[in-house]
């Protein structure tokens, strides 16, 4: 079933909104006003929203270091995620969490994971429960192509197949990982083709067009909701930007002409002129979506700069759902 | 939260009433699951009834991933309950303990909830040697997050397990595999040991000996050896080390002025070494003596009987360290 | 090259002694001689001696908690292993490893671990340092069906194809892991599969055909002296006995008929019916060297039993090097 | 063993020293290598000499797996230096490194020598949230086979990884990343620290400071406002925290009678935990006042800065825990 012209919008629509999201938080990281180290997502947009548009509201989504578009498609408010970043008590995790722990479980964003890699087995277990459950539900679990080289990804992956567990596996492959090329340290050229270790299906995709990752991405959900198990897809992408804000040690590891050439295939101007050029969004809509979306951000920026930094004492809250006698201290 | 219902006590084992909170808990929450290596045995062995296999997971060895794959699980909706056999193979799966079960809750701003119970059996004097002998439960003490319990009778393992099931944070479960074969009264059918909560298992006035774990028996045996003595021994198994019940501790303590902890477990960094810190530190002026620990030593385990046997902590270890106090 | 006949009877002496030795320990474990636990290698003999026979005195050889067999093939003495079963001073541990630690140096066994998947990452260490170094050494690793799942597994491998460290890996596949059926937990038939992760070769062997397994060793081993790299081989083997004697609680969980039908196919009586067909060994020097190994496995249980256990004090050795001030009390 | 030659000493910062002592100890000695993520960087940023690529091994995200292969390269002829970079990532190693590194040796009856060194750094105040700000050596003290080093100064850290380097065993560095850009005077060329051998920062008669890594800071500081009120405290860093050293610390007591602990680590089972358990055992007879354990309480690490700058040890919870001594 292919898209409606309305899903189609709201797939730019996605996309452009972790764009100008993380246009803002490196803008607010510069100010100052973002502590912490940020890894941004400008270059990924197409993955993100491509395979976070393909699932229900309340399926799972389990994120990575790299995870402030991950909320953004899969719905969440643009305030509390801001606050969050900013350390702000009206964060989405009060604070806690920051950059590499946005959560938004009223979205179905389990989590995401400082830890590279250790989000894999989380969605094995979300996986696990939606099966025993029988609650229908399916869990995307994104990764970086230096997270298919961790132990969890192979035990994650055999555990999902060998349960049929309904779990996609998508790898946002944007061939670095920090600053190590990923062909120096992956022994295959594609990563999906480690999908034969695990008998399930691997796909390769255009990483820059949100349409083919969603294509992809939906018909693996089609499969894990039919019960037959997970995938792995591997969406071909590149970031932008720098490994993160505010690295201490810069160095040199990729050609400025491959920062370039990749920008020439940008997944938002990719998408942006399709629908023009399909005749479903007139130009000035276009743009009037961008300005809408600038207009949330700002306001979530505000919201997030009004918001006071939370109490020293509520750094001894959460750490227990029942907390113990004599507590933390 | 103590309760003891339906009267009825009988004589079962340690590793009997393992089972028998296994089972209760999973017939009356559909939500508890196992995961597991080779634990498709227990139904197949009669121990778990047949009617649970579809909630029992029998695991690939790949530990990190199935302790990670019952912390996603416990993050959205289950209970599971994650055996990784023998203490040592925690080391495998220490990443997502530590930093994903004991800290999701955390990071999340307290979105998530994390109900699940991680068993970890330690094996002493089996010559088991370096690969399947630790008792690493002072590691998880310091990571905070995690419940940690010591069982040290059938009627504990049975009720802390159970209370650990319904906890709903991330409770680890260290049993003694020395205490499994031994048997205990157990009250029958509902039966839930609250953590937190010290059991003084002689009274005593003289010197306050806490016994973690199968500590108990040589701890109990001194004790009586003392008492002969005319040396009036308290012994207080602490049951749960997080939270620990300090007040059991150092409450006796106040009355007796001296402290002896016995602890199976490496001796740097140990619990013994934790409740000597606390003793020294909120107790200081009832003591009346020198703090003793009684450890297994800083050495790997060794595999002869003749090496390991004499490292763990023996009863003339204790008398030895009583006497020197008085 | 084709192995010569002195090569050829070797590989059956090794398979015998092997054969002979596991026989030995079963019993002293039953009469309560050898503590702990033991896992035994009968029916795999020939995955081993074959592996072995195709490596040179110095090449390393890391092994599993199944490791009986490993020292032996790589012409370790019988006595110090015995001795080492029984936790006696004279073992090649001196007491302090035992059945899942065997470990002798000075023929290249480096040593065993009880913690399944442990060596694999170790093995890839040999390989770095016979690279740096540059001694033209290999490093054959044994590992079993089980522990195929573990993300060490994953992980050294990899690291292995991308330095083409000369490492070859050798699954000793007998279709269990314990009481768990390899078909339950691995998601894929063959294990061989796994090398499409690392673009290395995968191949599966016949693990009864001690002469097919030393072929695809040999090349592997070639292959990583020439600096091309790691390989992966599956050895499709059985064993006829229970996972260790003296386990706590038996349970059924494979047919007899299996055992049975594998026994048909037994390693030791393959290569000698074949050395004795081809005219290479008769008969009655087949009988002899049996009665030979029998001969010194005897003496090597004498050996142990003579051999005094270690004296308490000794626990505290070996801790470390450079021993610290203060000590482990 | 102490060795300061070429008697120059520059002013450099503490991460220059973990540099100079890298190119110092792998142009010294063929068989050094480096293995960890992202390490290349430092041939290509100038930090390291480029002749020393090839023993430069820029690692996949693999933990466990490079950490074992370094154990597996020190059992077979290297000398790796393994860099874990953040501590929290060390979980992700913990089988590698407590079952196999630290036990080898000892399962092998001292036919293995495991000469590695890993390398991770602890970060503070720089709102890294959970996953990258533990502090997780008092974990790997009660692992028995490693050795670890807490350097506080840059002549220490230099020091001490060149003596890690060359020590035969498992020597397992904390660095303090609060420190990394801190400089301070170390001797030119060769340098070495002993394990073992505790500094004292500046003496004392009333009360023995001890602090750990980067506690120093606060200690001294504390210290200073203390001298002024006519209370004079010993401050000593024991540097290496197994081994540690004992006499200094006691000898120290024996003076002053009143111990405090300054520790980054979570309270529990933490490296304070341990010096006060030996203390209340021997040198309870010099107490003259209650052990106070200074340390970061058991939580894990938030995000925002006002959340996680007070849990870490400050100077007035120094001057509190001393005036209250008195
Ligand atoms: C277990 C672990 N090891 C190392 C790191 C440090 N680190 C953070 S991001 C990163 C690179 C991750 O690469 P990739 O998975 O490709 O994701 P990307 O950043 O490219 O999106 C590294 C090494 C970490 N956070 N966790
Ligand atoms: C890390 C770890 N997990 C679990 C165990 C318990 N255990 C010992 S042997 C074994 C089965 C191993 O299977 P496989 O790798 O196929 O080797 P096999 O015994 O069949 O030779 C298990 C689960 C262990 N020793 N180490
Ligand atoms: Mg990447
Ligand atoms: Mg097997």
């Amino acid at each position: 079933m292919p898209p409606t012209d309305t899903e189609r919008i709201a797939l730019l629509r996605s996309e452009l909104a972790i764009r100008v999201f993380e246009e803002a938080v490196k803008k607010q990281f510069a100010a100052g006003l973002i502590p912490g180290s940020v890894h941004l997502s400008i270059g990924h947009e197409a993955a993100i929203a491509g395979g976070c548009a393909a699932l229900a509201t309340d399926d799972y989504v389990i994120g990575t270091h790299r995870s402030h578009g991950h909320p953004i498609a899969k719905g969440a408010d643009f305030g509390p995620l801001m606050a969050e970043l900013m350390g702000r008590v009206d964060g989405v995790c009060k604070g806690k969490g920051g950059s590499m722990h946005l959560t938004d479980h009223s979205v179905g964003v389990m989590g995401e994971s400082g830890i590279v890699g250790g989000g894999l087995p989380l969605a094995a277990g979300a996986g696990l429960s939606a099966k025993v459950l029988g609650n229908g539900r399916v869990c995307l679990c994104f990764f970086g192509d230096g997270a298919s080289n961790e132990g969890s990804f192979h035990e994650s992956l055999n555990l999902a197949a060998i349960w049929q567990l309904p779990v996609i596996y998508l790898c946002e492959n944007n061939l670095y990982g920090a600053t190590t090329p990923a062909r120096s340290v992956i022994a295959v050229e594609d990563i999906a083709d480690r999908a034969a270790s695990y008998a399930i299906p691997g796909v390769v995709v255009d990483g820059q067009d949100a349409e083919a990752v969603y294509a992809v991405v939906a018909e693996a959900v089609e499969r894990a909701r039919r019960g037959d198990g997970p995938s792995l897809i591997e969406a071909k992408t590149y970031r932008y930007g720098e490994h993160a804000e505010g690295l201490i040690i810069p160095v040199t590891y990729r050609d400025e002409s491959e920062v370039e050439e990749w920008k020439l295939r940008d997944p938002v101007a990719i998408l942006r002129a399709r629908l023009i050029g399909d005749g479903v969004l007139r130009e000035d809509a276009a743009e009037a979506l961008e300005a809408e979306l600038r207009q949330q951000v700002a306001e979530a920026v505000a919201f997030a700069k009004n918001s006071p930094l939370p109490e020293p004492e509520a750094a001894f809250d959460d750490v227990y759902s029942n907390p113990i006698a004599g507590g933390a201290r | 939260m103590s309760s003891e219902q339906n009267g009825n006590v009988r004589n079962i084992s340690y590793f009997q009433a393992i089972f028998e909170a296994h089972q209760e808990e999973m017939s009356r929450d559909e939500r508890v699951v196992m995961i597991g290596e080779d634990i498709s045995l227990y139904t197949k062995a009669g121990i778990l009834d047949a009617g649970l296999e579809q909630r029992i997971f029998s695991a690939p060895i790949s530990e990190n991933g199935f302790c990670g794959m019952g912390v996603g699980a416990a993050l959205t909706g289950l209970r599971p309950v994650v055996d990784l056999t023998i203490a040592s193979f925690l080391y495998l799966a220490m990443d997502q303990i530590v930093n994903q079960a004991a800290k999701i809750r955390y990071m999340t701003g307290g979105q998530a909830t994390i109900p699940i119970v991680f068993r970890a059996s330690m094996w002493h004097e089996g010559s088991n040697a370096g690969h399947h002998s630790d008792r690493p439960y002072p590691m998880l003490m310091n990571a905070p997050g995690l419940k940690i319990v010591v069982p040290a009778t059938p009627a504990d393992v049975k009720g802390l397990i159970k209370s650990a099931i319904r906890d709903d944070d991330p409770v680890v479960v260290f049993e003694d595999n020395s205490l499994w074969f031994q048997s205990g009264p157990v009250p029958e059918g509902e039966h839930l040991t609250p953590l937190g909560v010290a059991a003084t298992r002689r009274p005593g006035d003289d010197v306050t000996l806490v016994a973690i774990g199968g500590a108990q028996k040589v701890a109990l045996e001194a004790a009586a050896v003392l008492a002969d003595e005319g040396c009036s021994v308290e012994v207080i198994d602490p049951r749960s080390l997080v939270p620990l019940d300090r007040p059991a501790i150092l409450g006796s303590l106040e009355r007796t002025g001296r402290l002896v902890i016995v602890d199976p477990a490496n001796r740097t960094c140990s619990a013994a070494s934790e409740i000597a810190a606390i003793a020294a530190e909120e107790a200081f002026h009832s003591l009346k003596a020198p703090i003793a620990r009684i450890t297994t030593p800083d050495v790997p385990i060794p595999f002869s009987p003749s090496l390991e046997d004499p490292l763990y902590p023996a009863t003339t270890d204790i008398l030895d360290a009583v006497r020197k106090l008085q």
